[in-house]
């Protein structure tokens, strides 16, 4: 195996997903349409996760074969234990993203409603707009 | 050469050579590692799939209508499941074949969702 | 001769440049449908990086999230809010 | 040590999998060079169903054939002939569905075509 | 050692709060929603009230879910700080679970919802307050923030009420979802997530010597654990304060608060206003007083010539005063009540913000240790404060049909009590003498005199000055000006005045407490060990022993 | 009683995919399998089965293996050759056509056997149907011929055939 | 285009710095060289008999994570998935009272029998993550996840009339959901209130026997190991997550007629 091809393709990925990062953090905060936003937050929920995955991968070596976290043997003996921790890759990340992106469904499913209910009241899903509105009604509430 | 060597000496009685040819393939066998072979063959295939991948990327770039663009998604989804059965056994850990599993059942509700968007009225109807 | 480790990381690499690549579109595209089809390509680019990171936990949710119910909900809204979004 | 019936599955199963490279190959190229959205879906069957329901019938053939994948290799081996069955039945309803919801919707143009009885149909009011 | 008490804090509101909607199919009665609810928070008021009792006599206390030693399980830790806002969240709840008894009559549906949210939010804010992990922080916060989200947006055919839910909700999941990053850069360069393991890895004290939870998590020598710390510690701050700034609502992201705390039903606001809006200035004050301490922690690298965590500080201050300021300059135009409140938590969440330049590394410990008694105080001052007066305005509002403050006047008569105590609540947060908020405000004041930040310490004096306008406006509104005209629809409010009226009594009798040293002087006895590096060990030596304990051979 | 038949088939249905997919024979495989095949059973049946004595009918499954060998030898495969042929060729000899073919069957199951069957052979996809008059339009990629009855026999007649003898 | 520009340029500056703080190691070797010591201690620990005051008995470390060493994680993430769909029926509330009077026509035939063999399929393969998901990777999410394809499709291919046809209620969906929530938080105090009654100790989420600590569920089952709670808290999960995606795309799915209706006029209330 090429070790400098590896370290490469892995830095290239990094860079991708910091990439992915900034653009989709520009379309929650600039774009103003309300969709749009949602696309973007949940690429952006993707990209926080595939990030905290690839915190717990490792460096395959000649000779080691990675597996996922589980082990295939009912009966292990110590040996065959040794070995999997020296074969499994990290399972906390994953844990976590298990959980993240759970999270991150839930907030999206109650986002999507918000959207419909924004989208009955005020007919236009543009924050621009609303804001506008919102405006004119602070000021006749204030006045 | 050495094969039809034995199969001269042997007399040419049919069940003879069928026994012949049997204990010829049984001694390949034993000679090449049947894991090597599998992987390298493996590997050596997965370079026009993933090529055919980016082809398939190139008309969902393309379009130019919706529909064009969900059947490329439909057929690299299909394709990537089929891909990953391929890498389960490349990376020889059998249990993550799961994943091809939801690939396969999710890549066809998108055909669904937007037939659905293009046909009807409600989405639930 | 080619490894598969060297193949792994290299798809990797590929898979993540293409979900830049669909991520700017899902992000820049005026027609929603078609950005919906863009962001659930990108999940699916993301799928293939979880398989090769070896999370088949994560995948067996995240297709069934990402492929599945976003789509979804996201044509839902688009259905109900219209399907190009108007700049003011 | 392998024997002669895992050296068979795993051949027959490998030279599915070429079939099923070769195909997808193809799908895509077709699926480039096709004029319209309607032809495309032809070439979408061949990469579903020559490119994905055919290797992954291979796989499941090799993988049975592989020893040294342990236990779980007959886990892997059933799952792939479950990924194929329900395969077979969705990559179908999945292209009827879109060119059914297409068609009624003129979504994609129709041309080239040398007949279209279904838009004759549908004008005096069969459909 | 084990404390039950700390562990079923969480966990018993979302058992409730799971078996609710079961009773809402059979049983349609409010008053039984209303009373499970108060059962639950009573109960869970009793709990803490335990700890608290504990954690005065200088305990800390640990619970391990599921019998794991710490770095493996999540652990909750509760030393005073959390101690104190536990019980006053608890308190809070209660308060608000009674007032629901009379607050249901008044809303048309979703009674049941409104139960069962709130039990949700009150696990989110117990575990937020109580845990001892930064995953679980984040998790809770999660918690915490999809039912406040929920709330905002009860009353769905208000359009505003929607409106703001939508601005609140955006922004909260994108501060949310950096918070976690900020956590994966903690994980990816010490290895835990473990609150009690990362002091022991960010801080190079040689008390803090070899311990237990390293047989699990490893030992981190140097500025190289598995990540440069020092660069991960700082990005990892920057990414949590964002999201904890945007809970507690300091200036660039305190765009929502308003409307948000406008919108919903009055005890949720009270709620808010009272406790969830702490919880991000509690996890602030964490990280900085606890995590990242000044006692050479990784954070304390020099940019410069200045250590970045000075650094940090001295940029959160600012925002603080700015956001004072600004909450207290535009409470005054303000002419819908709950709007103006807001605007008053707002200004009083700067003042505890700007009392952080008094955790600078350079300023003496015992101004440090004064401001951390001042901001604690501050705290439950001003959550007792803004809860009476969200409870009592809400009420007349209900009782008017109208947030409009100019609706309100003329009521003086029909309602002397809840009117005597909402005009104490105000003088309370304004910093009148005899009462609660003088002496905390006074305390903060002091201990910034004392650290050498006279503007800070005259800014905060001057932020209660400018506010003294919108509440002489209300209190004006609410004693001297003539009715309306408006006919209230009650006549009686036996439960929200008898909840008033026990705030403002508490307001009264704290106030007094406040004058006495033997109160005052435990308190600050508490805040010293908590900014000294003995409240450090304890805090660590906690977890380390419950490790040992549950580790086994 | 009636129910009992009427989930017999996907019951079982239920436990082959359940011991396929597991790819194991221990014993909690088989008792959850069980477990999980008779409510997953109970649930689906009146979705799949319309009439249970049909679907406990030994010939009708028979036909339906024979069927599934020959479409996959012979259809599939010609199918497969046309199509890689026209994608291949330099100049795309492509003569869509959307062609009406009128086919006997009326079962929903025999409908949904022709159309995927004609859908999955690559050349051919169902485009529309109408049930009542037992018209399917099909886009065709290298029509012969544009006359319905023609086009049937070329098209749909060997699955029309099967389909009548498995589900009718 | 201002605020576009100014955005842009802001979001460049934070991909740079990201990239260059990563470069000076930030997270470490990248790929990194070897796993984290507390991953060892998780791997070492998950199905180590040896160990058995601090084992799992799970051979799926993932799994054993998700619901044992971190499982109050995963019951606060439940409660944030229950959260998020309380929020769904508390702002859709009064929708599911009312008549649908969608008329329910739903995609082609082909497509209506296609799904209904599917979703057997479906379920099935959703079952067995949900029942092996501490043997091999799945589990209760992954199982309900995968399962909640199936009642999201019917909805979308046969139209919402078809649940209303099969007396799939808005009462049968909440009682199974909260009665398998209540039954996920039960399993995880039994042991406490067990402990508590017959005076030993016990832990809010215990699965195994702990150092301090003899009670402890099962270990195996027949002849695979359970992993104890895992087994339970995986089904109840399951059922729960089926449940509730049911409920709220029922919900969500209405028609946009009845959902207007019911947002006529303006409600009281402060």
């Amino acid at each position: 195996m090429d070790i400098e091809l590896v370290k490469f393709m892995f830095i290239l990925t990094v860079m991708s997903l910091y990439l992915n990062f900034a653009i989709t953090l520009y379309g929650v905060v600039a774009k103003v349409n309300l969709v749009k936003k949602l696309i973007a937050l949940t690429i952006l929920q993707d990209t926080v996760n595939v990030f905290t995955v690839l915190i717990g991968y490792r460096l395959w070596r000649p000779g080691l074969i990675l597996q996922p976290p589980a082990l295939t043997d009912m009966n292990p003996t110590p040996e065959i234990i040794k070995d999997f921790v020296e074969r499994s890759v990290d399972p906390l990340p994953q844990a976590f993203v298990l959980t993240a992106i759970v999270i991150g469904l839930a907030v999206t499913l109650f986002l999507t409603t918000i959207v419909l209910h924004v989208n009955y009241h005020f007919k236009t899903v543009n924050v621009d707009e609303i804001g506008g509105m919102k405006r004119r009604y602070i000021h006749e509430e204030a006045v | 050469m050495k094969f039809l060597d034995e199969l001269a000496g042997t007399s040419l009685h049919a069940s003879n050579l069928i026994k012949a040819i049997v204990l010829r393939i049984m001694g390949w066998s034993l000679m090449i590692d049947l894991e090597s072979w599998v992987l390298t063959y493996l590997t050596l295939l997965m370079i026009p799939y993933f090529i055919a991948f980016l082809l398939y990327l190139v008309r969902i770039l393309k379009g130019p209508t919706l529909s064009d663009r969900v059947l490329a998604v439909d057929a690299l989804g299909y394709d990537l499941a089929a891909f990953m059965t391929m890498l389960t056994i490349l990376v020889r850990s059998p249990i993550i074949i799961v994943c091809s599993v939801v690939l396969i059942l999710w890549i066809f509700s998108l055909d669904i969702y937007v037939a659905k968007y293009l046909e009807a009225k409600e989405l639930g109807g | 001769m080619m490894d598969y480790v060297d193949l792994v990381f290299l798809m990797m690499g590929i898979t993540a440049v293409i979900s830049v690549s669909f991520t700017f579109l899902a992000v820049k595209t005026k027609d929603l449908m078609h950005a919906v089809i863009f962001s659930s390509v990108q999940s699916i680019a993301y799928a293939l990086v979880y398989f090769l990171l070896m999370a088949p936990d994560i995948v067996l949710v995240y297709v069934a999230v990402s492929v599945g119910i976003y789509p979804l909900i996201l044509i839902l809204v688009v259905k109900r809010v219209g399907r190009f979004e108007v700049t003011a | 040590m392998a024997s002669l019936l895992e050296w068979t599955l795993v051949l027959v199963g490998q030279a599915l999998i070429t079939v099923g490279v070769f195909c997808d190959l193809v799908a895509s190229i077709s699926m480039l060079r096709f004029p319209n959205f309607y032809t495309r879906l032809h070439a979408a069957t061949v990469g579903s169903i020559g490119g994905a329901f055919v290797p992954i019938v291979g796989v499941a053939l090799v993988a049975a054939g592989s020893e040294f994948l342990g236990v779980y290799r007959w886990f892997l081996s059933g799952a792939s002939l479950v990924i194929a069955f329900v395969e077979l039945l969705l990559a179908g309803a999945g292209s009827h569905a879109l060119a059914r919801a297409t068609h009624r919707s003129r979504a994609a143009p129709v041309q080239p075509v040398i007949v279209d009885q279904l838009e004759e149909d549908r004008g005096k009011g069969e459909v | 050692m084990n404390d039950l008490s700390v562990g079923l804090t969480t966990v018993l509101p979302t058992v409730v709060a799971f078996l609710l909607p079961l009773l809402t199919l059979r049983f349609k009665s409010r008053a039984l929603y209303a009373s499970i609810t108060t059962a639950t928070t009573l109960a869970v008021w009793l709990l803490t009230l335990v700890n608290f009792m504990k954690v005065f006599k200088g305990e800390v206390l640990t619970y391990a879910f599921g019998g794991w030693p710490p770095p493996l399980g999540i652990v909750y830790v509760v030393d005073m700080l959390n101690g104190v806002l536990g019980f006053l969240a608890a308190t809070l709840f209660l308060l608000a679970s009674v007032y629901t008894f009379w607050y249901f009559g008044r809303i048309e549906s979703g009674h049941e919802w409104l139960s069962t949210l709130t039990l949700v939010l009150l696990s989110g804010v117990l575990g937020c307050l109580y845990t001892g992990d930064l995953f679980n922080f984040f998790v809770m916060l999660e918690v915490l923030s999809i039912s406040s989200y929920a709330l905002v947006a009860f009353f769905r055919r208000r359009k505003w009420a929607i409106e703001a839910s939508m601005a609140y909700s955006f922004i909260g999941a994108l501060a949310t979802m950096l918070f976690f990053f900020g956590v994966i850069f903690i994980y990816a360069s010490f290895g835990t997530v473990n609150m009690a393991d990362l002091i022991t890895k960010a801080h190079a004290i040689p008390e803090l010597g070899s311990n237990p939870l390293e047989r699990w998590s490893g030992t981190c020598p140097g500025s190289w654990c598995y990540g440069n710390v020092f660069i991960s510690s700082a990005l990892a701050i920057a990414f949590m304060l964002w999201a904890l700034n945007f809970e507690a609502g300091i200036f660039p992201n305190n765009y929502w608060m308003p409307s948000a705390y406008a919108e919903s039903p009055t005890p949720a606001s009270a709620l808010f206003a009272g406790i969830v809006d702490k919880v991000g200035t509690y996890g602030v004050l964490r990280l900085f007083i606890t995590v990242f301490t000044a006692y050479g922690s990784t954070l304390m690298f020099s940019v410069g010539g200045f250590p970045f965590r000075d650094f940090v500080l001295i940029v959160l201050s600012t925002l603080g005063l700015v956001t004072g300021y600004l909450g207290a300059l535009l409470m005054f135009p303000q002419r819908n009540v709950k709007r103006l409140l807001t605007y008053s938590t707002i200004s009083h969440i700067g003042i505890i913000f700007t009392a952080f330049s008094a955790f600078l590394s350079h300023v003496s410990p015992e101004a440090s240790a004064e401001a951390l008694a001042g901001v604690m105080l501050h705290m439950v001052t001003h959550a007792f404060g803004e809860f009476l007066l969200f409870v009592g305005l809400g009420t007349l509002s209900v009782v008017v049909g109208s947030t409009n403050l100019a609706r309100m006047s003329g009521l003086r008569g029909r309602y002397p009590l809840l009117i005597a105590s909402i005009i104490l609540g105000f003088l309370s947060l304004l910093g009148v003498i005899p009462l609660a908020g003088f002496f905390s405000k006074y305390v903060i004041f002091t201990a910034l005199i004392n650290a050498g930040l006279p503007v800070h310490g005259i800014s905060i004096v001057l932020i209660s000055g400018i506010s003294a306008l919108g509440y002489f406006k209300v209190i004006y509104t609410l004693m001297v000006s003539e009715g309306s005209g408006v006919t209230p629809r009650e006549t009686r409010l036996y439960i929200p005045t008898g909840i008033t009226v026990l705030l403002a009594a508490l307001l009264i009798i704290l106030g007094v407490l406040l004058t006495q040293s033997s109160f005052i002087n435990p308190l600050m006895e508490h805040s010293r060990e908590l900014m000294s590096v003995n409240g450090l060990l304890k805090y660590v030596d906690a977890v380390n022993n419950l490790s040992t304990l549950l580790g086994g051979a | 009683m009636k129910r009992l038949f009427k989930s017999l088939i996907p019951t079982l249905l239920s436990f082959l995919i359940y011991v396929i997919y597991t790819g194991s024979l221990r014993v909690y495989d088989i008792v959850t399998g069980l477990v999980v095949a008779a409510v997953v059973g109970a649930l689906t049946s009146s979705l799949i089965i319309e009439d249970w004595r049909k679907s406990l009918d030994v010939r009708r499954l028979a036909h339906l293996l024979k069927f599934a060998v020959r479409y996959f030898l012979i259809d599939e495969v010609r199918a497969h050759m046309l199509v890689i042929k026209l994608g291949l060729s330099p100049k795309l000899g492509l003569r869509p056509a959307i062609v009406k073919m009128p086919i006997k069957t009326r079962n929903d199951y025999g409908i949904t056997l022709v159309s995927l069957s004609i859908t999955n052979t690559p050349g051919t996809v169902v485009v529309d149907l109408n049930k009542e008059k037992g018209n399917i339009y099909v886009h065709w990629i290298y029509a012969t011929t544009t006359v319905p009855e023609e086009s049937y026999r070329e098209v749909s007649e060997v699955f029309d055939e099967y389909a009548l003898r498995i589900f009718e | 285009m201002l605020r576009d520009i100014i955005f842009v340029t802001l979001l460049i500056i934070i991909a740079l710095a990201l990239s260059y703080l990563t470069y000076l190691g930030g997270l470490g070797d990248l790929p990194p060289q070897d796993i984290r010591l507390i991953a060892r201690s998780y791997l070492n620990l998950t199905y180590n008999q040896g160990v058995n005051w601090l084992w799992a008995a799970s051979p799926e470390a993932v799994t054993a994570i998700v619901w044992d060493y971190r499982g109050l994680d995963t019951l606060f993430e439940t409660v944030v998935f229950y959260g998020a769909i309380l929020a769904a029926l508390t702002v859709f509330r009064g929708v599911s009272k009312l008549p649908d009077r969608i008329v329910s026509v739903g995609l082609s035939v082909v497509v209506k029998r296609t799904m209904a063999i599917v979703t057997l399929a479906i379920l099935t393969v959703a079952a067995s993550t949900a029942l092996h998901g501490h043997l091999t990777p799945g589990g209760g999410f992954q199982g309900g996840a995968i399962a909640s394809v199936a009642p999201l499709l019917l909805i979308v291919v046969f139209g919402k009339q078809l649940f209303v046809e099969k007396k799939v209620s808005y009462n049968k969906l909440l009682t199974l959901r909260n009665a398998s929530l209540g039954l996920l938080s039960l399993s995880t105090v039994a042991l406490l209130i067990y402990g508590l009654a017959t005076n030993e100790i016990g832990y809010i989420f215990q699965n195994q026997a702990k150092a301090l600590s003899t009670l402890s569920y099962p270990s195996h089952m027949l002849d695979v190991p359970l992993g104890g709670t895992l087994f339970f808290l995986n089904v109840f999960e399951f059922l729960a997550v089926t449940s509730g995606f049911t409920l709220v795309f029922t919900l969500l799915l209405s028609s946009e007629e009845v959902i207007l209706k019911e947002f006529e006029g303006e409600e009281y209330g402060y």
